[in-house]
């Protein structure tokens, strides 16, 4: 066994190799070089952190500082079970997406190539540097350093106006939600010692203060994670980007807010507030029902991820802000139940929906298309990919035993201990937020049957054909594995349930129930086995051996001929693929049913029209309540500000003594 | 492998037989109901079986444009509910596998089926297998929520999510109105109707296309396939009863290890399904067919209804 | 003898290309001359940290870590200027916009220039400092209107009378300064001595140095280019050639500012409460958030690139304000990385704008397809400029807002706003010219983006790790100015 | 009693200057204008040269006499050659009226006096009083520039400013030391020569010295 400080000096190592392998990328050698040397290499250093992480997450926490950084405050670096938990999460995902990348970049020209590659790899430094800062500076570094490379990768294309504007409008919201942590960091400082994490948790704030850098770290991490209504650039940044970038960035990257939030609130404020909590799961469920509702909506199959992505955090969301209020209240268990929810869910949604863009992107690889109405029946044609996505499919539906049920199923539970708070309204506010949460569950479903039964399954509409074949080999190591993470999350939880509890109780200093403890690997038990319990293995045992006897029997019945023939028709002869429910015709319904929230723009064919097409438009209203204005105001004020220059020297001039005139007053 | 485990296993194993047995029954006996109410001669109470006898005898036609997708889907969704019954306590509470899933789990394992029986209507490509699968996932997203708040009121109560523990507690202790109660039973009867495809929300027996969404979900299947689903269909059902059952009459089912108890438990089940299918049919003969967007609204209402409970109750208790 | 090296050698580069300036070969020699400046600066350099502070030419000059500091910088940013310069100026020759005559009259004056420049910095006479700045003025005034165009002419005589003007007020407060100055240390050189006048600072007449600071503020305030006194300077950047506009934002505006500290220096020893501090701050301020606002209504690229400036000089400007150590290395460091940045993203523009035939930015677009490196060099030092980390510029900012937070946390909302506006006008017309598809075609000579990258690298080293040496000069200088 | 009576002598060549500060800001005609701007400038040389007697300043003897030749001849003779080249004795137009300009004026001589009288107060010089009225022309330059509306009478405006300045040093402080007064002076020379060049260049590129020509560099 390692001693903590070469565990952290190994980690830095592979982040570092991470800068390495990016910059190994500018050599002028030939594409075939960075995918079949580069990437695997970076795979590899990313499997190293993910153990790494792991096994920081069980050793005390190790700080190391660099002779690197400002003068007085050179960069800190610590490894401490929280950050090993997100090391763990950015090196499991990234070692799927960059395996996965070596088939996916196959068709990339070299020079082009090169560049992705140093972007890409610089990416995912500046990330693990993000999770393993231990002072503002190196933090803040590592922060913009990571937009930064994720914006360059985003405007891979740039010649596309719209992935142009959609990196621009990125970009401004992440420096947007930068300042803002900076602020917050300069208020947690509140005078006296520098900026180290240390000297920021020693720092003694009054309530009000401590809300105060709490709203601000909540509105700057939150523009990352794409809250609402922060959330506008996500939809468009995510599926600009190369689909394992997409998959890094939905995946991770918004994770990485996450683990500010945690950070900030539950390491350096320390004291947590119950009405913060409130405040987390009111912006939780509106995110959750935005994301999922306008999901439905979407016909391109990258933009409809990037809205669940938002959906996800909405519910990462509701699971942190049930534990803030618990631990508001003073009931440390229920509220490092929370915490665990909140984090499994993190991991959770990191893996299966960086599958489900690698699928997409798979998909947009055999098929060129992303727009899911002119997709149909690719499960013939890519048969693996379709096995893989639709795991990940079961998965982000909360559908039992995959990993997104228990995340959910703990959520659920935190919000099952309502019953401990005393303060009337907010006990009786939790079981709300839990509906919320299980509104959204049956949402996704019914968004993910969409997808999967448009994409997938059916007759191909029109220009589907032209698949040519399966998903190439890396490509399928890299769907698979992160397939298997699907399964283990999912299969073993009481394993993940200590790991977290370890590192909730490493921030809060309180850890779940004894009995929640000593349950065996079988069984997750959130508080007592009275009160909830949850074997997915023996749930799956049972519904397998169900199922199989199920078979045996009708098989032992029955002779088991088959006849194969056209689909019923219902008596009407000509039956074609533009029959299938598109993507937007699913819709419909919810359509209906949440018309109010929707900005649409219908056009229905006429009567007699030869080729009837109906196409509908859905936006977004906060464009127009809030950026919109927002940069009209701006382009106002500098209208105005710009009066102050007209061109006349003579009024230059009388500014001048006008200035020297009003100072020799004000002297006087 | 003590004896009260083995005794429990015993029953676990006994009871899960019983509900898929006795499950077509019970669809009969809501249909005899139906035609008695609505004076027609009415079918034999064993036709479920016969029908299911002679799908399972038939040659099984498979659109050619299926995938292997739609062949599992039957088996899972047969699977799914036997599961289902396996954990609600029907007969006794002290089930060793009930523990492994709880009220959550169960909302889940029929959101598995219903997820499962969309997919593979999508999976045909025709144009009735996509209205069906949409209008169930419509149905589904606002059932399903509203079944978890009822669920929740009654985890409130007993401070549980485990079914048995609901019932124990439920059942074991001195009467007592509770109002959240009542909201979540009316929540649940609605849940109910809709899940299962009955009057209002769907009627079984149609093939008008413009209303129906089970049947038009299941119109490519056939033989055994379409055996199965209907198998299940019936599992459904009593499944969905026995949910009731335990959250609101939990009164006659066998505690841990009492076998003496067992043919009472017996007897309140018999009586409880009896009333329960005539109730049914009675509601089915009242109720007229809604229209499909009226659905949202009937369900919403249920949505509504359960969170009301949950509130009730804590606004009573605080 | 290293100072005499320093000015001697852009002197006597002047006088010859004051007579060869046409020739072929005369850009090269402005390059050489340059770099033999660069030269004697390092020396001097060298021998300041090897035995500190010293004056000669009986006291008329002097070096101390704060000035000789100032005097590398500039040395070098004028030598990597001049080898822009080089294609630079040949291509205007190529498409005929500047003739032989008017070659000359640049390359003597951009020696002159440097000249002044230098013996601003390093003259330890403020009367002597006040005639080198005006000086400095009038040796770009005619590169300003090098090109004879009505907009070039225009900006010039703006540029011209408004310095003047307000370098009169500096001129009226060096008298009073004197004024102040005579009575204690009695008529004769010594009292405008710079040394001699920090010695007994503490006794100079209160009421007197305020006025003077007045005076001084206003008048090389103007040059600093601080909102309402700035007017003349987008214009100018604007409409000179662009080598000049580099220099003019990432050399001369630095050596106003350094004037102005100067003088603070020593108002700030006669008067108590903190008035000329106060007094930079509400400058510095004003200057940020006007200039930001000005940035996002802006459709020539140089004169854009010139409000940025603005902006970065108000920073400036509000950190030597704050005062205090930590404010002043901030407002040092980020005089550095400002002007390397800023000159390194004028190199391009330059480039750029011949590239495409315009200062338009609705007519550049897709920079990196026709030349990556011009179009890199423009997205990274856009960036750098905006205060993106891992650059430098991110580090001084940060240290200037973490300081402002503690000291003056009301300033804060206004610099982060201006900031954010800043980010948002700049980037958002940046990024359609890099990329995208192009409208521009190939130089007819090789640009020189060696400098750019030079620039850049260091700093983004100086984001990552600042060379010790370099901490402590920049301590002992913030120590200094305090 | 020399004392006395220079000092005295030294205010009435004070008064004379502020007096010509209003003249040239209430003048009409450019030529005038240039009269009286050199009639300035010998007020200045002459009450320079009076400290210098009155106080032994040698130095400032120069300064008197660097002050003759350039603000009295040369600069003024070259002023004439230009306008005569460049042919333009037509009237100056105003941006505001006269008597508005004037009022403006008289307040901010009220103002300069006392800004300036404190610190005349602890003046040691025989000339302290005059302090008051070489700010008070400055900023009546100043105020010059600002309203007129051609090139020619700005630079005018400018160079009286510089006047203004040089007695504010004399006046004040017996003169700068040697090196800068010459600096200064050098810089005045070589700022007129350009503001020469440039009449020329405006002159061939908008053939009219009316400043409202350049007015196109702005912010629309």
């Amino acid at each position: 066994m390692d001693s903590p400080p070469s565990l952290l000096a190994a980690a830095l190592l592979a982040a570092t190799a991470w800068l390495a392998i990016g910059l190994l990328g500018l050599l002028p050698a030939g594409a075939a070089f960075v995918r079949r040397a580069l990437f695997p290499a970076g795979a590899a250093a990313s499997l190293a952190l993910a153990a790494l992480g792991a096994q920081g997450v069980w050793y005390p926490a190790s700080s190391l500082v660099l002779p690197l950084g400002l003068p007085d405050l050179p960069f800190h670096l610590r490894l401490d079970p929280l950050a090993g938990f997100f090391l763990l999460l950015l090196g499991a995902v990234a070692a799927g997406v960059s395996v996965y990348s070596i088939g996916y970049f196959r068709d990339e020209a070299g020079a082009r190539l090169r560049l992705i590659c140093l972007q890409y790899h610089f990416f995912l430094a500046s990330m693990a540097f993000v999770l393993l800062a231990d002072d503002a500076y190196l933090f803040m570094v590592a922060w913009e350093t990571m937009a930064l490379a994720s914006y360059f990768l985003v405007t891979t294309d740039h010649q596309r106006p719209a992935i142009r504007s959609a990196g621009f409008l990125y970009l401004l919201v992440a420096h947007i939600g930068a300042i803002a942590v900076l602020l917050c960091f300069g208020v947690m400082h509140g005078g006296g010692g520098d900026y180290t994490f240390d000297a920021l948790r020693a720092a003694e704030l009054s309530p009000f203060w401590a809300s105060v850098a709490f709203l601000l770290a909540f509105f700057g991490f939150g523009a990352k994670a794409g809250l609402i209504p922060l959330h506008a650039w996500l939809p468009e940044a995510h599926p600009a980007a190369p689909s394992p970038v997409s998959a890094l960035m939905s995946g991770v990257m918004i994770k990485t807010a996450i683990y500010g939030m945690v950070r900030i609130s539950y390491d350096l404020i320390g004291a947590v507030r119950w009405d913060w909590g409130i405040l987390v799961l009111v912006v939780g469920a509106g995110t959750t029902l935005f994301g999922v509702l306008f999901a439905l909506m979407q016909h391109d199959l990258k933009r409809l991820l990037a809205y669940h992505s938002v959906e996800n955090i909405g519910i990462i969301l509701l699971g942190l802000g049930m534990s803030m209020v618990f631990f508001g209240f003073g009931h440390r268990e229920a509220g490092v139940l929370g915490l665990i929810a909140a984090l499994y869910h993190t991991l959770n949604h990191a893996v299966f929906k960086g599958l489900l863009f690698l699928g997409a992107g798979s998909i947009l690889h055999a098929t060129g298309l992303r727009d899911l109405n002119a997709m149909g029946g690719l499960i013939r044609t890519m048969p693996a990919t379709a096995f893989y996505f639709l795991v990940g499919a079961l998965a982000i539906s909360a559908l039992p035993p995959l990993n997104g049920f228990v995340s959910e199923w703990l959520t659920f539970q935190t919000a099952l201990q309502a019953s401990l708070i005393e303060h009337g309204v907010v006990r009786s506010l939790l079981p709300l937020f839990a509906a919320v949460l299980a509104l959204a569950g049956a949402l996704t479903a019914m968004c993910f049957v969409k997808v999967f039964g448009v994409a997938f399954l059916g007759r191909a509409r029109h220009s589907a054909e032209k698949a040519h074949g399966d998903a190439r080999l890396s490509e399928r190591l890299g769907l698979a594995w992160l397939t298997a993470g699907c399964f283990f999350l999912g299969l073993f939880p009481a394993a993940m349930l200590l790991m977290l509890n370890r590192v909730a109780a490493s921030l809060t200093g309180s850890s779940l129930s004894a009995q929640a403890l000593e349950s065996n690997w079988l069984w997750v038990v959130p508080t007592q086995p009275m009160q909830a319990s949850y074997s997915a293995i023996i749930f799956l045992l049972v519904v397998l051996a169900v199922v199989l006897i199920t078979v045996r029997l009708v098989r032992v019945f029955y002779h088991g001929r088959i006849r194969v023939a056209d689909p019923w028709d219902c008596g009407y002869p000509e039956q074609t693929t533009r029959m299938q429910d598109t993507a937007d015709a699913f819709g419909q319904p919810i359509r209906h049913v949440f018309g109010p929230l929707y900005l649409m723009k219908r056009h229905l064919p006429g009567p007699e029209d030869a080729n009837p097409r109906y196409s509908i438009k859905i936006e977004d209203r906060h464009w127009y309540w809030l950026y919109l204005p927002l940069a009209r105001l701006v382009e106002y004020t500098s209208s105005k500000i710009g009066l102050l220059q007209r061109g006349r020297i003579s009024v230059y001039l009388l500014y001048s003594f006008l200035t020297l005139i009003g100072l020799l007053v004000f002297v006087r | 492998m003590t004896p009260a485990m083995a005794s429990g296993v015993a029953l676990q194993v006994l009871q899960s037989l019983l509900v898929v047995l006795v499950a077509p029954l019970v669809t009969g006996w809501v249909n005899i109901c139906r035609a008695w109410l609505q004076n027609r001669s009415a079918p034999s109470i064993w036709l479920p079986y016969y029908t299911l006898a002679k799908l399972f005898h038939k040659d099984a036609v498979i659109a050619n444009t299926a995938s292997p997708l739609f062949r599992i889907t039957p088996y899972v969704l047969f699977g799914c509910m036997w599961l289902a019954a396996g954990i609600v306590p029907v007969l006794v509470t002290d089930l060793p596998f009930a523990p492994a899933a709880d009220i959550i789990a169960l909302v889940g394992v029929f959101a598995v089926a219903r997820v499962f029986g969309a997919l593979a209507a999508m999976d045909t490509g025709t144009s009735f297998g996509g209205l069906g699968a949409r209008r169930e996932m419509m149905i589904g997203f606002l059932a399903e929520p509203a079944m978890l708040m009822t669920l929740f009121t009654a985890a409130f109560i007993s401070d549980s999510t485990q079914l048995q523990t609901i019932v124990e507690t439920l059942a074991h202790r001195e009467f007592a109105i509770y109002p959240s109660l009542a909201f979540a039973a009316v929540a649940f009867l609605m849940v109910l109707l809709a899940e299962n495809a009955r009057i209002p929300v769907d009627n079984p027996t149609t093939h008008l296309e413009l209303t129906m969404i089970h049947e038009a979900m299941i119109l490519e299947y056939s033989a055994r396939h379409l055996a199965l689903i209907e198998w299940a269909v019936a599992i459904k059902l009593v499944a969905y009863m026995a949910i009731g059952f335990a959250l609101f009459l939990p009164w006659g089912i066998a505690p841990a290890g009492d076998w003496a108890a067992l043919p009472m438990a017996f007897a309140a089940l018999g009586a409880k399904l009896a009333l329960a299918g005539a109730g049914l049919a009675f509601l089915e003969t009242l109720l007229a067919k809604m229209r499909i967007f009226l659905v949202t609204e009937f369900l919403s209402t249920a949505f509504l209804l359960g969170v009301l409970g949950m509130l009730i109750h804590f606004l009573v208790r605080g | 003898m290293e100072i005499a090296l320093v000015l001697g050698v852009p002197l006597a580069g002047a006088m010859v290309l004051a007579a060869f300036g046409q020739r072929s070969w005369a850009p090269e020699v402005n390059a050489l001359a340059s770099l033999g400046t660069l030269i004697a600066a390092a020396l001097l350099t060298g021998r300041v940290i090897a035995d500190g502070p010293m004056t000669a030419l009986n006291e008329q000059v002097f070096v101390d870590p704060f000035n000789v500091f100032l005097v590398a910088l500039t040395a070098f940013v004028a030598f990597t200027t001049a080898l822009f310069s080089r294609p630079y100026m040949r291509t205007e020759e190529h498409h005929k916009r500047v003739n032989s005559a008017r070659l000359r009259l640049y390359h003597s004056m951009y020696q002159l220039f440097s000249f002044t420049m230098l013996l601003t910095l390093l003259s330890n006479n403020v009367g002597m400092l006040w005639v080198a700045m005006e000086g400095a003025t009038l040796s770009t005034v005619l590169l300003v209107s090098l090109y004879r165009t009505p907009a070039s002419l225009e900006a010039a005589w703006k540029y011209f009378i408004l310095c003047s003007v307000g370098i009169a007020q500096a001129l009226f407060g060096t008298i009073l300064l004197y004024f102040a100055a005579e009575k204690v240390l009695g008529p004769g050189g010594n009292a405008l001595l710079w040394t001699h006048l920090h010695e007994v600072r503490g006794e100079l007449e209160p009421t007197v140095l305020s006025l003077a600071f007045v005076f001084l503020l206003v008048g090389y305030g103007t040059k600093v280019g601080l909102v309402p006194l700035h007017n003349w300077l987008p214009d100018a950047h604007a409409e000179g050639p662009t080598p000049i506009s580099a220099v003019l934002s990432g050399l001369l505006l630095n050596v106003a500012l350094y004037a102005v500290v100067r003088s603070k220096v020593l108002v700030d020893g006669a008067l108590e409460r903190n008035f000329s501090g106060g007094l930079m701050m509400g400058f510095g301020l004003l200057s940020v958030v006007v200039a930001a606002f000005f940035l996002s209504r802006q459709k020539d690229i140089k004169r854009m690139f010139a409000y940025s400036s603005i902006e970065h000089m108000g920073i400036m400007t509000f950190a030597f304000g704050m005062g205090g150590p930590v404010a002043a290395f901030a407002g040092l460091l980020h005089m550095t990385v400002h002007s390397l940045t800023k000159s390194a993203i004028f190199f391009t523009v330059g480039h750029a704008t011949q590239a495409s035939g315009t200062q338009d930015m609705a007519s550049i677009r897709g920079l990196i397809q026709q030349s990556p490196t011009i179009g890199w060099g423009l997205a990274l030092g856009t960036l750098a400029i905006l205060g993106m980390p891992p650059f430098g510029v991110f580090t001084s900012e940060f240290m200037i807002l973490t300081t402002a937070m503690r000291q003056h946390a009301w300033a804060t909302p206004f610099l982060l706003l201006a900031l954010g506006v800043a980010f948002a006008a700049i980037f958002g017309k940046v990024q359609p010219m890099v990329f995208g598809e192009t409208t521009a075609q190939r130089l007819t000579h090789p640009p020189a983006l060696v400098p750019v990258f030079v620039h850049l690298a260091i700093v983004l080293l100086l984001g990552l790790y600042i060379p010790p040496y370099l901490v402590d000069w920049y301590r002992q200088a913030a120590a200094f100015i305090g | 009693m020399a004392l006395s009576l220079s000092s005295q002598i030294v205010n009435l060549l004070a008064a004379l200057l502020l007096l010509l500060a209003f003249a040239m800001l209430a003048q009409r005609r450019v030529l005038t204008l240039i009269k009286l701007f050199a009639w300035q400038g010998a007020a200045l040389a002459l009450s320079t040269a009076i400290v210098a007697h009155a106080t032994g300043q040698t130095h400032l003897y120069f300064s008197a006499g660097l002050t003759l030749a350039l603000k009295v001849i040369l600069i003024p003779w070259l002023l004439h050659r230009l306008i005569d080249q460049l042919n333009v004795r037509w009237d100056i137009e105003m941006l505001i009226n006269i008597p508005t300009t004037m009022l403006t004026g008289i307040g901010v001589a009220i103002f300069a006096f006392s800004l300036a009288a404190p610190i005349s107060q602890m003046a040691s010089t025989v000339t302290r009083s005059t302090l008051g009225i070489a700010l008070a022309s400055v900023l009546l330059s100043f105020l010059m520039m600002i309203v007129r509306r051609k090139a020619v009478p700005q630079v005018i405006g400018f160079l009286s400013m510089e006047n203004g300045l040089f007695f504010a040093a004399t006046s004040a402080t017996y003169g700068m030391p040697l090196v800068v007064e010459l600096g200064v002076a050098l810089d005045v020379l070589v700022g007129t020569f350009i503001f020469g060049i440039f009449f020329f260049h405006i002159r061939e590129q908008f053939d009219s010295l009316d400043i409202r020509h350049m007015e196109k560099l702005k912010e629309d």
